[in-house]
């Protein structure tokens, strides 16, 4: 058996007796992002607030480097692991290996399969069909509209795409349907031109738009699915003199696409809220390291939910994030 | 001898030179003398090259001192030799390939035009230079399609265009033949005639006995003595660098021919499409190739040997149609060559001499695929005191023996596979005389136990005293066999540049 | 070979894609596709330049990509977020990246380290320290700099609402330039002569370690200089990720333009026709319908092996028939 | 050189690393965390030897991850998705692995093509392939084939509830295997020697073409071998990056533990403490807290740009001490 068999014990075996006493938490994301590091800081404020000490992991090179990360953190003893699984179908044995050795809390993304406690988050189906509405009302008369994201095979993307395509055209809402990238479903005036990834490639991402704008002039509608989806439209579209004739609807909160918003070229964005992700992650795994397991419902399920954030709250909610990044 | 300083150019004192388990030089002293020619001899591995790399810049010596004009000097680098006007042609190949020969002629020294290179001009001298050794070539052409031979020619060119007062030529002749040696030596009286001090190594005695004023002798790295304009001898010389008499040098018996084994009908070699050659290789004998630079003999030896294939005609062997497509097909019909190139086809200079000697006959030991150790170890024990190979231990690099010692190791190798036909390119190219007469020793005894023995050689006297028959080769052609009764230096001059078809074979 | 020759079939299969594209996908004459093509051209044309010069040599440069990283994210760091002035952090781009090329050539000819070591290493460390240096974050110029911005994004109008992207002028020069120092000066010979033979040029008494540290500082400054007009252009960079694996494309594009992985062959003209080469190729995959997207890859690959396959036989065939004709006659 | 020698820094840099790591954290040295060590050296480690045969001939193989990619996305995609028994998907894996590796060395040996052209296009070629095969869609084994499944994850019990991976066992058969067809079997002295010199060891009667395409298929099929591995280990694939950068791991491995990218160099010893290098450090930087994670890269290459330049100080020092004694005797 692993030395790591208690987790309390050991994280206090290696480090000084002041930390001795602070459970050590650690949020292992999916990957390097800026949504992470807004993240990180809930990690941080929870970690102050409920006396832990709370750090984050961003994996670089996906899932491998997900596994190694989560194994080490078993050999290190760490007390509470929240973690955003990249690939939840197959990564029940690792998670369920995490769980033996420490409280397990998903975040962000969701593996019911697996013997973690809870789960905090919201829909990425849910917030694809935000995004939707807010296309619809950016173009009330429909049209043509390209996706961009950066992969399709990760599981928020695909929910994302999908809440936002089945919204958009009129179906009635199914999270388990799944268009192929190549699909170009339409419906209600609104017709899906496809779907472009960039493998996290900014200079992609760009290229795509713009390639967009060559192969289907009269295009009427974009929507960026990541973080840096947004910002690479509004640039292209700015570049060639578009920007305000083809609408945008962002995801998250980049500053480009917020100050989008403020400009009047985006008409709103969808935002999670990692902040919260971050700090409820630490809060609840810090009072189940102290007992207290009622903090967890009984569906599993914290919701914090999406936000759709146009003009008139974006100053407001900018504000806010800005304070919460100590910017 | 520092004595008559006033007209001493160049002198070198007490240097000595250490490599890792080698001492390659003594406190060898040397000095030169403006407008003299001097030849330093000596066995293979007797510190000429490294002694001249020094003078180069481009080995330090351990200790030791080297004065021009009376004044101690630094050589730390090839440029402060060029500037105290030293130029070194080194004994292998220091070519760039991808440049044209003017280009390479005036590497480090080109001609400008502001910040701007003046091909123009450069292209101009260069042919002046190429003219002077002879070699009658574009000063565009790329250096990489020219011949071992021609890119000596063009090293020789290089070297004289830095117009240097001390010219060091380290085994310059060694891929020429007598035509071309008889140009530079012509080269050499002019340079003499200004004044300029040359310092010429070679194993040539003959040549050294022509071109030489005075002959200072190399033995084990520390000086075995020096011999005046009137001493040079063939004897005397190697006297001095073997310190012994060395009898009989080509122990040359006429060989009574057997079957045919090698027969070479209306063949087309990739080159010279155009030529037909045909001749026969009786068992036991000794054939001489000769002919100029450029004749194309290596040419018909790597299409016998299934490097570049024929593109028309036949081969047999033993009766056999032999079409080879690969070194390997022709090895399995009992052929061998010892390339003219032997740092581009002969050795693995990263690898020891064990692993160089051993790696043809390796598939000969049938162990499943695995090495033979202790085979291996006796084979290149064998070929090491057998060749009287240089070198500290069986493990050295090859890339850390002197020439000759290379050229040894790589004749080692055929050796020991034991072939039917043998073809030697340049087999004794950078060879010192005691060596040479063992390897000679070698092809009789050989061609004794009928092997078949077809060899390229630009150096005259080897081919008049080691040949059965010669064939003479111009320009991709046979223009003539010769046997041992007709040949001459003259004969052979006569048909390799060209002249009437004697008695051809076929 | 004669190096133009070598160019010939990069040349030929340029062309293919083009028309191939154009036939296939309308869009893909239009003026804006046009300019967005050259100027992508144009920024990855600037990195393959610089690792062409290292190529050269004989050696190898993987630290590009994460030279275009860091610079990318030092630019609007010094910038945007700590609010220096243009030419405080112009220089100290320009000293980091000459220091960067000039470590590296050092570490490569003084100590003798391998180039794929020193570079490999090269690559992970800059990467770290840009994210180090931002704290993983993103950076970016907002809606600010847009005068500076024009450098990467501004297009000179032409006749028929067609403009040259000012990166392009940006690029004709680097290479106008690279292409007289490579071929008209005696540094550049140098350069050839040691990537082919080092031993015999520094025989000839040059100073063959100082012009291999000048490949690698060329290198690193061109990187450096791609770095910040790809910033420009795309307005942010995340540490993370940006300018991954352009050492990849920057090498294959040299390669592809008919520089040898051995040294000392190569020019400036076949580098820009790799270049443009692989920017044609993932055009047309987003442009023409027929092609999934997510194969790009593939095409690319596919496309660009036929490509060299082909090349290759062709040579083959006309060299046998000249062997042909020569032996008739 | 004599290749021990060559090893020795990289093996005392190993040590120093560990030791480091080993004071820094506790948890460095339990027996959970050297069994995985172990596993992840060996995974990579198979790779690495692979690429080292390749490394050794004087090419270089880039399609490695791409490999891994693809034979670690279509097992499951065999298995799992299309329900095909398993000796049917791995005699297809082996089919194919044999095949990408025999037409690499074909294109090499017979077209002439650089390997660097040939298998950076092979990496985006079969990568694409990966993605097309699979609609660009994760694949992986569920909760299903768990027997199949230890073959990468099961340890062999030993004393003191430590176990011997799996993976690692694998890994000694290739290495011991390797080790003997290199240095003891004519066929690797072959590849050696053709690395040192093709022209002189063609001219000596080898056929070199089929020895470096050899080389290429063993490199192949060690790359599918540990993408099966790699695969079976993480339970599924994501076509886009499984395997990304895996080449360059495994040629850097390769190189620190000896190979000379020249070719005609290398150990397998070398090459395996090499791999262990890049893993222990990257445990070290999770498990210590003191280095923050993101500067992951950062210290990698720091860590290993040191060691190689602290070897080569070291050995110069200790041929001038050398040169200095046998001066004074
Ligand atoms: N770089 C080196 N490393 C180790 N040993 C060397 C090196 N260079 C030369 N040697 C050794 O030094 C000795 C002298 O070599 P050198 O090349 O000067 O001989 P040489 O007289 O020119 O012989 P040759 O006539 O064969 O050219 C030889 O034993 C050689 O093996
Ligand atoms: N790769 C090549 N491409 C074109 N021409 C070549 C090539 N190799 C040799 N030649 C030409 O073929 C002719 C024959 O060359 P070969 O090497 O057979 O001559 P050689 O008699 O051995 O002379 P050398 O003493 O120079 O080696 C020469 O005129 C040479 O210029
Ligand atoms: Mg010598
Ligand atoms: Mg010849």
């Amino acid at each position: 058996k692993p030395s790591a068999d208690s987790s309390a014990n050991s994280s206090g075996s290696s480090n000084a007796s002041a930390s001795a006493k602070k459970p050590k938490i650690v949020f292992v994301s999916n990957g390097v992002d800026p949504f992470w590091v807004i993240c990180q800081a809930g990690v941080e404020q929870g970690g102050k607030d409920f006396n832990a000490d709370a750090s984050m992991i961003m994996p670089a090179e996906g899932l491998a480097d997900q596994k190694r990360i989560l194994e080490d953190l078993i050999t290190k003893g760490t007390a509470g692991v929240a973690v955003s699984p990249i690939d939840p179908a197959n990564q029940t044995e690792i998670l369920n290996k995490v769980a033996e050795y420490s409280k397990l809390v998903t975040a962000d993304s969701d593996a019911p399969d697996s013997k973690r406690l809870v789960y905090i988050g919201m829909s990425n189906y849910e917030a694809g069909r935000m995004a939707a509405q807010l296309m619809k009302e950016a173009l009330p008369n429909g049209g043509d509209v390209m996706i961009f994201v950066g992969r399709l095979e990760q599981d928020n993307a695909k929910l994302r795409r999908q809440g936002f395509i089945d919204e958009l055209i009129g179906r009635t809402p199914d999270p388990t349907r799944f268009d192929p990238p190549t699909a170009n479903p339409s419906g209600n005036g609104y017709q899906v031109l496809g779907t472009l990834t960039d493998q996290f490639d900014r200079a992609k991402a760009k290229a795509n738009v713009e390639d967009t704008l060559s192969k289907h002039p009269n295009i009427a509608g974009m929507i960026g699915l990541f973080a840096y989806n947004p910002p690479a439209i509004l640039e292209a579209l700015k570049q060639s003199g578009k920007a305000g004739k083809v609408q945008v609807i962002g995801f998250d909160e980049n500053d480009a696409t917020l100050k989008g918003i403020q400009d009047g070229i985006v008409l709103g964005t969808v935002v999670q809220n990692p902040y919260e992700y971050g700090y409820q992650a630490v809060k609840v795994l810090t009072e189940v390291l102290a007992g207290k397991t009622n903090v967890i419902p009984a569906n599993k399920y914290i919701e914090v939910p999406a936000r759709k954030i146009r003009k008139d709250t974006v100053d407001q909610f900018w504000d806010e994030l800005k304070k919460r990044l100590g910017k | 001898m520092a004595g008559d300083a006033s007209n001493c150019l160049l002198e070198v004192r007490g240097i000595t030179k250490e490599f890792p388990g080698v001492r390659a030089l003594r406190g060898v002293n040397l000095h030169l003398r403006r407008g003299e020619v001097l030849a330093v001899i000596g066995e293979n591995g007797a510190g000429k090259s490294t002694l001249m790399k020094i003078l180069a810049g481009v080995q330090q010596p351990d200790s030791g001192e080297v004065r021009v004009d009376g004044n101690k000097v630094t050589l730390e680098k090839v440029g402060d030799a060029l500037d105290l006007g030293i130029a070194l042609i080194h004994q292998e190949l220091n070519l760039a390939g991808n440049l044209d020969a003017a280009a390479n002629i005036f590497l480090g020294r080109e001609f400008r035009k502001g910040p701007f290179l003046d091909r123009r001009t450069q292209h101009e001298k260069a042919r002046a230079f190429l003219e002077a050794v002879g070699l009658d070539i574009d000063p565009a052409t790329l250096v990489s399609t020219l011949t071992i031979g021609r890119q000596q020619l063009v090293e020789i060119a290089k070297a004289l265009s830095v117009n240097a007062r001390v010219l060091i030529m380290d085994e310059p002749t060694s891929s020429l033949s007598a035509k071309e040696t008889e140009n530079l030596f012509q080269v050499i009286g002019d340079l003499k005639k200004r004044g300029v001090s040359v310092v010429y190594i070679s194993h040539r005695l003959s040549e050294v006995k022509a071109v030489a004023d005075r002959v200072s002798v190399l033995r084990d790295g520390e000086n075995a003595g020096e011999l005046g304009r009137d001493a040079i001898t063939h004897d005397a010389m190697v006297r001095l660098m073997v310190g012994r008499e060395l009898s009989q040098f080509y122990q040359h018996k006429p060989h009574e021919p057997g079957e045919c084994v090698l027969e070479v009908n209306r063949l087309r070699t990739p080159i010279h499409p155009e030529k037909e050659i045909n001749f026969q290789l009786r068992a036991g004998e000794i054939v001489a190739l000769a002919g100029l630079v450029g004749a194309g003999r290596t040419e018909l030896l790597l299409t016998l040997f299934g490097v570049t294939p024929a593109t028309g005609g036949e081969m047999r062997i033993d009766g056999k149609a032999h079409n080879p497509m690969s070194p390997r097909d022709a090895i399995a019909y009992g052929l061998a060559l010892v390339p003219e190139d032997r740092k581009l086809q002969g050795l693995l200079l990263e690898m020891g001499v064990r692993e160089n000697i051993s790696l043809a006959s390796l598939n000969r030991d049938q162990r499943r695929g695995f090495l033979n150790f202790d085979q291996e170890l006796e084979l290149s024990a064998e070929m090491i005191q057998k060749m009287r190979i240089k070198t500290p231990n069986d493990r050295q690099f090859a890339q850390f023996l002197s020439g000759g010692n290379q050229q040894k190791v790589v004749l080692g190798k055929w050796l020991a596979m034991r072939p039917k036909v043998l073809l030697l390119d340049e087999p004794t190219r950078g060879i010192d005389v005691g060596a040479k007469s063992e390897i000679y020793g070698l092809m009789e005894e050989l061609a004794a136990d009928g092997v078949a023995i077809l060899f390229v050689s630009s150096d005259m006297e080897e081919v008049l005293g080691m040949s059965d028959r010669t064939l003479v080769m111009h320009e991709g052609r046979l223009t003539g066999e010769l046997a041992r009764s007709e040949l001459s230096e003259e004969a052979i001059m006569h048909l390799a540049t060209g002249g009437e078809t004697k008695s051809v074979a076929n | 070979m004669n190096p133009m020759k070598k160019i010939l079939g990069i040349s030929g299969l340029l062309l293919f894609v083009v028309i191939v594209t154009a036939m296939a996908a309308d869009s893909f004459t239009t003026a804006y596709n046009i300019e967005n093509l050259i100027r992508r051209t144009a920024l990855f044309g600037i990195l393959s330049i610089g690792v062409a010069f290292v190529i050269i040599t004989g050696g190898i440069d993987l630290s590009i990509g994460s030279i275009v990283c860091l610079v990318g994210c030092g630019l609007p760091w010094m910038l945007a977020v700590k609010g220096w002035s243009l030419p405080v952090a112009l220089l100290i781009i320009g000293v980091v990246v000459v220091g960067l090329g000039l470590i590296h050539g050092l570490l490569i000819t003084k100590l003798r380290l391998q180039p794929f070591v020193v570079t490999l290493c090269a690559l992970l460390l800059y990467r770290g320290l840009a994210r180090g240096l931002t704290g993983d974050q993103t950076v970016g110029f907002g809606t600010n700099f847009t005068g500076l911005r024009t450098l990467a994004t501004y297009k000179i109008p032409l006749i028929g609402g067609f403009g040259v992207p000012v990166p392009c002028v940006i690029l004709v020069v680097v290479a106008v330039i690279a292409a007289i120092f490579l071929n008209r000066t005696i540094y550049g010979r140098y350069l050839l002569a040691l990537g082919n033979n080092e031993q015999a040029t520094r025989f000839s008494g040059i100073n063959t370690d100082r012009m291999t540290v000048l490949a690698y500082v060329i290198s690193a400054v061109l990187a450096g200089l791609g770095g910040m007009l790809f910033v420009l252009d795309v307005n942010s960079a995340q540490p993370v990720d940006f300018g991954n694996f352009y050492e990849l494309y920057a090498i294959a594009a040299a390669v592809l333009g008919g520089c040898s992985l051995r040294g000392g062959e190569g020019t400036i003209v076949g580098v820009i026709i790799g270049t443009a080469l692989m920017q044609v190729l993932r055009n047309m995959i987003t442009l023409v319908d027929a092609i999934p997207t997510h194969i790009e890859f593939a095409v690319i690959g596919a496309v660009i092996l036929g490509g060299v396959i082909a090349d290759e036989l062709v040579k083959r065939y006309a060299a046998r028939k000249r062997a042909e004709r020569q032996a008739h006659h």
